[in-house]
């Protein structure tokens, strides 16, 4: 399988613009080379180059750089510059490639004829357009344009187009920050999103937020919020009904009543009032004179002693942090709710400290859902005379009742400037295909005081015949002859940019200032926020449960397809959801008392049952929901959009009953009862890992911050990391309460329940411990961390030096923060895109066979609200010095490399594949069918795709075994720069992709041999483990235990 | 065709003239063909050889046989195939060194195996290639007149001898119980 | 009735007895076998090559689309295929056994079944030889793991179990055929001298080599004989071992176990001899050879699988314990999870067949009941066969991570018919083994007759 | 007699013998290969890098700066032709293709193995010749494939430079497959 089979050269050619070269199907060796005709100046086939720009994958616009290789963008990573991530991205950030190189994308502009789409050529649908344009306004009748957020010029652009146009311009997102935004407005005066400071806060709070996952701004948020957890004293509580993966990172889950948030702010607000403890504010009592402790406990079913415990240590925290406003908390109160939490904020004194206005993201243009309804009203009634769409699919998004998509029928002539059928194209008359954002320029000014650059990173695809959005809309403006653009695009935009060039100019020319602006995406200054005092307090009210049934419904945003935009991404639909493990589809999420009194089992087909609809999906059991609660991801259910996201799963904003927020008019996504019963057939659940109990192994470990404190003393800085050793290996006697003491959380189970019966052997017992010679010389690819002064076995062997084994000078290792690993999945995003890893489907994944190199293991200690113990591993080859799998195979096709990787060589392969029976981790992958075969169904790279492939690193054939190599096309990359450098290889020359996109750096890659780099520092701080060490594979991946706070009984 | 194919594999059967020399007796009481073979061999006769569809000790004793050779070749064949197979091992350890599972290129215990193995198998086909040596065998042509019955119950001596000679062994062997004794040449 | 045919067969027997079986007769009687094939072989064979062919198609599909039509998973990355090839190189273990270890103790009861044991073992040998070839990923590159000098410098990984497979049973195949072609020397001399269709009597005097029965030639056939048996016996035993030290060398829970190479060795003949059992009742049946296989012998061979069956439940109790006693939990999790758990149904079908059922065999009457022998022979291969089955899929089904529990294994159509297949494969060579070769050993059991002497021995 | 026993088994043997060195040992050159396949343009490696001595790397720029060395542009032939001996019947037929903007499709002479990577630049920078693996080009009228370019070739070379002072090839499998 040569990756040229998988990628014709001659695709690639028509990339740099040299249309088709009749080179088809010549087998090597008689395969064409086309030179470039004109070369780019310094652009050299085979190296590749990174372009600056920004994501456009949700509304937040993370600055990234995207590398292209031979003309084509074949991978995605955050900006470290970019101060909105600070380098870390997301997986759908990565996914974003999928969204350039979507097989289903619309090949070129088509015209809806009796029901079907015929495909016409660009002069004729702009014709059609101009001409349906201009008759619809010589008729009065008005112009919509609904865009997406896209903020900068194109927002300025379609608004001035709209505004000439004469009709409105509808921004829309589905997941408007309008009820924060309106919470805002009322309580501080100011209708922003804020800058919320996760780093500076001591005790986080948060009420239903999920900012670590779709709220806000994730990224960010979680690089700050790792930065928070790192200090041992510091606190999270999550007060939410169902446990969101945010929720599964806190220290305490307070599981209020379905609805109760509201109270519990206001109750621990009462408290830091009456008791003084916020300093000021004192006249502000009145406002929550009712909400007494006792109050909120009849409310929220929280003991009125845990509201004064959480209420003083918020006021002690200085500053604390009280987040609230997630979809999944979005009621018919919703601002009334944030409006207590902002006044929570308040009282603790955390606004301007931790809650500060200054970087706030720009929601501001995005549209309520009233303003979605008026225009809904104005099409219906036939006073809209054509639609244009960009980017929004309200149709799929917003609820049926808001009556748009009945509208839009009502329309005469719809545009959809969309590149794929989505349901609101699928809706339309006439597409006008745009770029993807990863072709097209643009800018995106999504922060204040950021403003960055979207930079074509590669040439058009020349399989779809697209313009950018901005093109069109200037020439059916031109066309339907009414306002005056300039007559391009990039036009419009420089123009837009001279302006900036006056202020971050520094001296240059624009030219200069451009270029400079293109290399670094983006430019961005410093901003003061004003902080802001108390305008006014709302009115309180809790949501009060609607419609039959006895559970609560809990709608959430899946992490991996947002509102829905990511469905038709590969990766984001095979890698798992944080929570469930889930893939491919929807489910919904029971407790199992619950699922117990309705005789519902894991997986079982269940209807989920409002008064507005009903959907029949598999049941998900487990405790991380309360009893009386029913959960259900949105993003799922399309009902076209594209082959991965077509009829999979269901869209549960059907079981919404038409209610909207009071204040804001959002939709109050919670809110309603929901019966749920035993059905014939639902989707299947599909699963990466069922088991969700580590049964006291010596898996992911945490350290409780007494023990951490007590380390820093001296003491048992070295025994820690042993004593978990020899806990694995079962050994309760071999140490006594002290070490038991010291690992609790887990550890205390694991010694209990590792009681041995008094006739069974003790560990160590007749086995006389070897001291190692202490200077005996070890070569590179023998050296561990893991190394341990005392090895029970026979005395070790002395490690090979000859051929390149005694001249290694690199031990290439890696060290993972329990601590800091949130769980979100964006490492194993980003290993799909780096690697070539085919994504094998539903049917396959059922059979353990997903081929990710690096997955997330998620092992729940503790489920009941109080005390939350969720523990995140991520987990990928080892590269163990002493190596189970390399024994075992027969003809070497995975060995020790003299730099301490764990070698997997693919043409040597045979596929006896027992090297994976072997291997304790279970982190190696098998090609069961031929995923990168064009001519055979299983082939996972259909045209495009391909395109995306890394041409460094080969694509696997059928039969052979693959793991994570730690990124050997990277780590020879590095080694050659130093080398043409002549200097030697430095710390963080080299990084692998899963740690380069952990938004909170919790992967840290590096070599083992230089004792000054930040990987063998953090190999031989305190909180260092290995996992499975008693097995004494000596890995090369250090662990560092997750602090364990201790939670207060009440 | 089939049938030209035939009288080919017909041909084949027959195997080349031969012309003995010699007294065949034929024999069903295997005491008698004892008795025989000792006053044979006490008149001074070599180069005897008795055909029988089952070895019999007291004609062997008679014979005065010693044991096989096949054991030698036995031997040297296991020898080599030990020192070769372990050779074998430490050879491609060393050729190229890769270390797996942090152990030595040259780790013997795996290699006991290997060793061990090699050495039955050689050991094996050697005495195959003894046996085959030393028996003559594959053979084309037997060393004396064959008779089918010898497969069955029948005991066959042969003596190569000529003239008055042969005739005298035809008497004797005539004289204690043969069956049939045939002159050749 | 048997126990006087018991007589014929020994050297007490005396020639005024009056022989039943002459050495006349028991040629006929042997040849007869060999004779032509009747309408019911033909329809058997037939049957056979049908399944055969669906094996075949199956295999051809994987190879096609990959070993993914096979129903492995993550962690059971082995399984079917395997379970196979221990089984066939178990079942291959008996014959040589049989006809080795039993010629150096001198038990005459050998020389009655011993050709058909051994033939057994050659078609087992080449029916497992198959699976390590077709379980792989890319079956075409499997010749790399044989040491021959390649222009890429490469060798095998002599560290690897597998690597001391491939030694193992192809020294093993080699010895064991070459055992069983040597055997039929004589005897096929026979039967060359007794044909008249030219055609046979050519493959005779190919498998004869011109075989005379001189005296020389006697003398050095019976001086390799005996070192072929003493080179096929320590064979036995390590190449089961070996097969053994698959699992046993790898850190799996539950393969992990030093009581392995023995267990597996008893499990090997005890399924072996069973085998055989099942093989010898039918043909002394069909070719009506009561007095030459007689029910003593079939006895024999079934005191063998009780001797063998208890050591086999000895070490399933063995196991269970030493989980128990030992200090790693992740054993004891296992040994717990086999016994309970998803595949608890093939435990228990392994036990009932391997050890309970077994019991039954010492009552004399049992064991002298043709009919019922079979059926309970054919119950402890069954067994054997949840046995490797069981080794296999549930310790990987459990391995040391919990993250990939619960991904279970089922076996695919494609796997049922490659199982299928092979046992046709075994009994293509097996039915063409009986009507071309003389299944049993003419000379040796002509020498367990009655030397014909004039004068009564002294 | 005695000899025809020998015969047979003799010759078997020998005949294994060979089978097994063809079938497993590489040559260095590619015996009787050593003609190059037609190319669009009649280019002369003999009249340019022998005749003429120009640079490998003038018109292969990349060879030393990426791992993939660069067939020349047509603007880089033209460089020099639109001056350089331009009523030649080759040079006219490279003028016409580079107005009409149709690059000549030269064929592939150097094949790599599947699953091998191969880094020019690396090489070039460790001083290794580009004769040393494509042969005498500037004696080469129509360019061939001199190497046979598999494995134990690659490694004859890498094992000899296993211990170079400044530039140790690497055994490591890694290197080249991943």
């Amino acid at each position: 399988m040569t990756d040229s089979v998988v990628f014709k050269r001659r695709d690639f050619l028509k990339l740099v613009g040299l249309g088709a070269v009749g080179a088809a199907g010549c087998a090597p060796p008689a395969d064409k080379l086309i030179p470039y005709l004109v070369p780019p100046q310094d652009i050299l086939p085979g190296i590749g180059y990174w372009y600056a720009s920004t994501c456009r994958e949700c509304p937040v616009g993370c600055g990234i750089l995207v590398k292209s290789r031979d003309g084509r963008a074949i991978k995605i990573e955050g900006n470290p510059a970019h101060p909105v991530n600070r380098g870390g991205l997301c997986a759908r950030g990565h996914a974003g490639l999928q969204g350039l190189y979507d097989p289903d994308r619309v090949t070129g502009p088509m015209m809806k004829t009796a029901g079907a789409w015929k495909p016409v050529s660009w002069d004729e649908a702009l014709q059609t357009a101009t001409a349906k344009l201009t008759e619809a306004r010589s008729a009065g009748k008005s112009v919509a344009l609904v865009t997406e957020n896209a903020t900068g010029s194109f927002h300025k652009l379609s608004a001035a187009w709209a505004a000439a146009a004469g009709g409105t311009h509808l921004v829309y997102e589905p997941f408007n920050t309008h009820a924060l935004r309106e919470a805002n407005r009322r309580t501080f005066g100011v209708g922003a999103v804020p800058n919320y400071d996760f780093a500076r806060a001591n005790m986080v709070i948060s009420f239903g937020a999920d900012f670590l996952e779709t709220w806000g701004n994730p990224v960010g948020q979680a690089r700050g919020f790792s930065e928070m957890r790192a200090r041992p004293e510091s606190y999270f509580v999550t007060v939410e009904p169902r446990l969101s993966n945010t929720g599964a990172n806190a220290d305490e889950w307070v599981a209020a009543k379905p609805g109760g948030e509201m109270a519990l702010a206001l109750g621990m607000a009462h408290v830091i009032l009456s008791e003084g403890l916020g300093g000021g504010n004192g006249g502000m009592i009145d406002a929550v004179r009712d909400w007494t402790p006792e109050a909120v406990e009849l409310q929220t079913e929280v003991p009125a002693a845990t509201v004064r415990r959480l209420a003083q240590k918020f006021a002690n925290a200085k500053p604390g942090l009280a987040v609230a406003g997630g979809i999944a908390s979005q009621s018919e109160h919703a601002v009334a709710m944030i409006a207590a939490v902002n006044l929570l904020n308040h009282v603790a004194g955390n606004v301007g400290e931790t809650v500060r206005f200054d970087r706030t993201l720009d929601f501001d243009s995005v549209a309520s859902l009233g303003d979605l309804q008026t225009l809904a009203g104005q099409m219906a009634d036939g006073s809209v005379g054509a639609l244009v769409v960009h980017g929004a699919n309200p149709v799929y998004a917003a609820p049926a009742w808001t009556g748009f998509a009945a509208a839009m029928d009502k329309v005469p002539f719809k545009i959809s400037l969309s590149g794929v059928l989505d349901e609101t194209t699928e809706h339309c008359d006439l597409i006008l295909p745009s770029l993807h954002a990863l072709e097209s320029l643009g800018d995106a000014a999504t922060a204040r005081g950021v403003f960055s650059i979207i930079q074509p990173t590669m040439q058009p695809l020349p399989m779809f015949k697209t313009k950018a959005a901005g093109d069109t809309l200037i020439a059916l403006a031109r066309g339907a002859g009414f306002g005056s653009f300039p007559s391009t695009w990039s036009e419009y935009l420089k123009g837009e940019w001279r302006g900036m060039h006056g202020r971050f100019g520094g001296g240059k020319d624009f030219g200069g200032f451009w270029d400079q602006t293109l290399a670094q995406g983006g430019v961005w200054e410093d901003v003061t926020g004003t902080s802001p005092g108390w305008s006014g307090t709302p009115v309180f009210a809790a949501p009060e449960l609607r419609g039959s049934g006895d559970l609560a419904l809990v709608l959430y945003p899946s992490p991996n397809l947002f509102d829905g935009r990511g469905a038709n991404k590969g990766w984001l639909q095979e890698i798992p959801d944080p929570t469930t493990k889930a893939v491919w589809g929807s489910w919904a999420e029971i407790h199992p008392d619950t699922a117990k009194k309705l005789g519902i089992a894991m997986g079982d087909a269940i209807k989920v049952e409002t008064e507005s609809g009903s959907v029949s999906v598999p049941a998900f059991v487990w405790a991380g929901v309360r009893p009386d609660v029913v959960a259900v991801p949105l993003g799922q259910g399309h009902t076209s959009y594209g082959r991965f996201a077509k009829d999979r799963g269901v869209n549960a904003v059907a079981l919404l009953a038409p209610v909207q927020d009071a204040a804001s008019g959002a939709v109050a996504y919670f809110g309603e009862r929901a019966k749920v019963s035993k059905t014939a057939a639902a989707g299947e659940l599909v699963r990466t890992q069922r088991e969700r109990s580590q049964h006291d192994r010596e898996i992911a470990a945490v350290i409780p911050v007494s023990a951490l404190l007590g380390l820093n003393t001296g003491r048992g800085a070295t025994e820690g990391p042993h004593a978990t050793g020899e806990h694995g290996a079962g050994a309760p006697g071999a140490h006594g309460g002290a070490a038991a003491g010291e690992h609790a959380g887990g550890h205390h189970v694991m010694a209990g329940s590792l009681m041995l019966h008094p006739l069974q052997s003790k560990p160590g017992k007749y086995t006389e411990p070897r001291i190692k010679d202490p200077n005996a010389k070890v070569p590179p690819h023998s050296v561990s961390a893991a190394e341990q002064p005392v090895i029970v076995r026979s005395p070790r062997q002395i490690p090979v030096d000859r051929g390149n084994y005694g001249t290694a000078t690199h031990r290439w290792a890696m060290a993972i923060d329990l601590n800091s690993c949130t769980g979100c999945t964006a490492c194993v995003a980003a290993c799909y895109a780096e690697n070539n890893i085919p994504i094998v489907g539903p049917e396959h994944i059922k059979r353990g066979r997903e081929m990710s190199w690096i997955r997330i293991e998620r092992f729940e200690e503790n489920l009941k609200p109080g005390p939350n113990d969720v523990r995140f591993v991520p987990m990928m080859c080892q590269h163990c010095s002493d190596a189970p799998c390399e024994t075992v195979c027969p003809v070497y096709a995975t060995y020790h490399n003299p730099e301490g990787l764990n070698a997997q060589v693919y043409n040597r392969c045979v596929g006896t594949r027992y090297c994976s029976n072997n291997c304790p981790y279970k982190v190696r992958a098998f090609n069961f069918f031929d995923y990168s075969a064009p001519e055979k169904p299983s082939f996972a790279f259909p045209e495009p795709l391909n395109w995306q492939l890394n041409p460094d690193v080969t694509v696997r054939s059928k039969g052979v075994m693959e793991k994570c190599t730690m990124c050997i096309q990277r780590i020879l990359e590095g080694k050659g720069t130093a080398k043409d450098e002549g200097r030697a290889v430095r710390d963080g020359d080299i990084t692998t992709a899963c740690a380069q996109s952990c938004p909170t750096q919790a992967i840290v890659f590096g070599d083992l041999i230089d004792p000054e780099s930040n990987v063998s520092k953090l190999s031989h701080g305190e909180r260092r483990y290995w996992v499975l060490n008693e097995l004494n594979t000596k890995p090369g991946v250090t662990y560092l235990k997750k602090i364990q706070r201790e939670v207060a009984s009440t | 065709m089939i049938g030209m194919l035939g009288k080919l594999v017909d041909k084949l059967l027959a195997g080349p003239k031969a012309n003995y020399r010699g007294v065949m007796g034929v024999y069903y009481y295997v005491d008698d063909a004892t008795e025989a073979v000792k006053t044979l061999r006490e008149q001074g006769h070599q180069g005897l050889s008795v055909f029988s569809p089952v070895p019999h000790h007291d004609i062997e004793h008679a014979l005065g046989q010693k044991s096989s050779l096949v054991r030698w070749v036995t031997f040297t064949g296991g020898l080599l195939g030990i020192t070769g197979g372990f050779s074998l091992c430490i050879y491609a350890g060393l050729s190229y060194p890769m270390v797996t599972g942090g152990k030595e290129l040259i780790s013997i215990p795996p290699f006991v195996i290997i060793g061990y193995e090699s050495m039955i198998l050689l050991a094996g086909i050697s005495n195959l290639i003894g046996m085959l040596a030393l028996a003559r065998l594959p053979q084309t042509q037997s060393r004396a007149p064959y008779d089918p019955r010898f497969t069955e119950d029948k005991i066959g001596i042969w003596v190569p001898c000529s003239g008055d000679e042969a005739r005298k062994v035809e008497q004797l062997m005539r004289g204690n119980g043969a069956e049939e004794v045939k002159v050749h040449g | 009735m048997s126990s006087d045919e018991a007589k014929k067969l020994s050297h007490a027997a005396t020639a005024d007895a009056g022989p039943v079986i002459t050495q006349k007769s028991l040629n006929d009687d042997v040849l007869r076998m060999i004779s032509k094939p009747g309408r019911l072989w033909w329809i058997i064979f037939i049957i056979d090559l049908m399944i055969l062919a669906v094996g075949l198609i199956a295999e051809r599909n994987q190879i096609l689309y990959g070993i993914g039509v096979a129903g492995h998973t993550r962690p059971v990355m082995w399984a079917s295929y395997v379970a196979n090839f221990v089984f066939w190189v178990g079942i291959a273990h008996c014959g040589t056994l049989v006809s080795a270890i039993l010629f150096l103790f001198r038990s005459h009861f050998r020389r009655a079944v011993y050709r058909v044991a051994e033939a057994m073992t050659v078609f087992g040998v080449l029916t497992a030889g198959l699976f390590p070839l077709l379980h792989t990923g890319r079956p075409w590159f499997a010749y790399w793991l044989f040491p021959y000098p390649n222009q890429r410098q490469l060798w095998p990984n002599f560290r690897s179990p597998l690597e001391w497979d491939v030694f193992a049973v192809t020294t093993y195949l080699t010895v064991s055929s070459i055992f069983f072609l040597v055997g039929i020397i004589p005897d096929a001399a026979v039967a060359r001298d007794r044909t008249n269709n030219r055609w046979l009597k050519l493959i005779y005097t190919v498998f004869s080599m011109g075989w005379t029965g001189s005296n020389n030639q006697w003398k050095n056939f019976y001086g390799a004989y005996l070192y072929f048996a003493a080179l096929a016996t320590p064979l036995v035993l390590s190449v089961h071992s070996v097969v053994s030290w698959d699992f046993a060398m790898s850190q799996v829970p539950g393969w992990h176990s030093t009581i392995f190479a023995p267990y597996f060795v008893a499990g090997a003949i005890f399924s072996g001899v069973a085998m055989v059992i099942n093989l010898l009742i039918p043909i002394r049946k069909a070719f009506k050879l009561e007095h030459i296989v007689t029910v003593d012998h079939i006895e024999k061979l079934s005191k063998l699988v009780l001797l063998t069956s208890s050591i086999v439940g000895y070490s399933y109790l063995c196991e269970f314990f030493s989980a128990w006693y030992g200090p790693s939990k992740v054993e004891r999790d296992l040994f717990w999870w086999r016994a309970t758990g998803h595949f608890a149904w093939a435990f228990w079908i392994m036990f009932t067949c391997n050890v309970i059922i077994p019991l039954s065999l010492w009552f004399k009457p049992v064991r002298r009941n043709m009919g019922l022998l079979f059926v309970l022979c054919l119950s402890f291969n069954v067994g054997m066969y949840f046995e490797r089955f069981v080794i296999i899929v549930t310790s990987l089904a459990h391995p040391f991570n919990p993250s990939t529990w619960d991904v279970n294994y089922r076996m695919s159509w494609t796997e049922g018919a490659i199982l299928a297949g092979s046992f046709a494969w075994f009994f293509m060579f097996f039915l063409i083994f009986v009507r071309l070769l003389p299944a049993f050993s003419i000379a040796e059991i002509k020498e367990t007759l009655t030397a014909p002497m004039r004068r009564k021995p002294s | 007699m005695k000899l025809k026993r020998f015969l047979a088994p003799a010759f078997v043997l020998i005949m294994l013998a060979i089978g097994t060195a063809a079938f497993t040992q590489s040559f260095p050159v590619m015996l009787g290969m050593n003609k190059g396949p037609k190319q669009p343009i009649n280019f002369s490696h003999r009249l340019h890098a022998g005749t003429l001595k120009m640079d490998c790397l003038y018109c292969h720029y990349a060879a030393e700066k990426s791992p993939s060395a660069n067939i020349p542009t047509a603007t880089t032939c033209m460089g020099c032709h639109k001056a350089a001996a331009t009523d030649r019947p080759e040079i006219v037929k490279l003028t016409k293709m580079y107005n009409e903007g149709t690059p000549p499709e030269w064929v592939e002479v150097y094949h790599l193995p599947d699953h091998v990577k191969f880094n020019h630049k690396r090489h070039v920078k460790a001083g290794v010749k580009c004769q040393d693996c494509h042969g005498p080009v500037q004696e080469m009228d129509v360019m061939y494939q001199y190497s046979s370019l598999k494995m134990g070739w690659c490694l004859k070379c890498h094992r000899e430079n296993v211990n170079h002072p400044q530039n140790p090839a690497s055994m490591d499998c890694l290197v080249c497959h991943h």
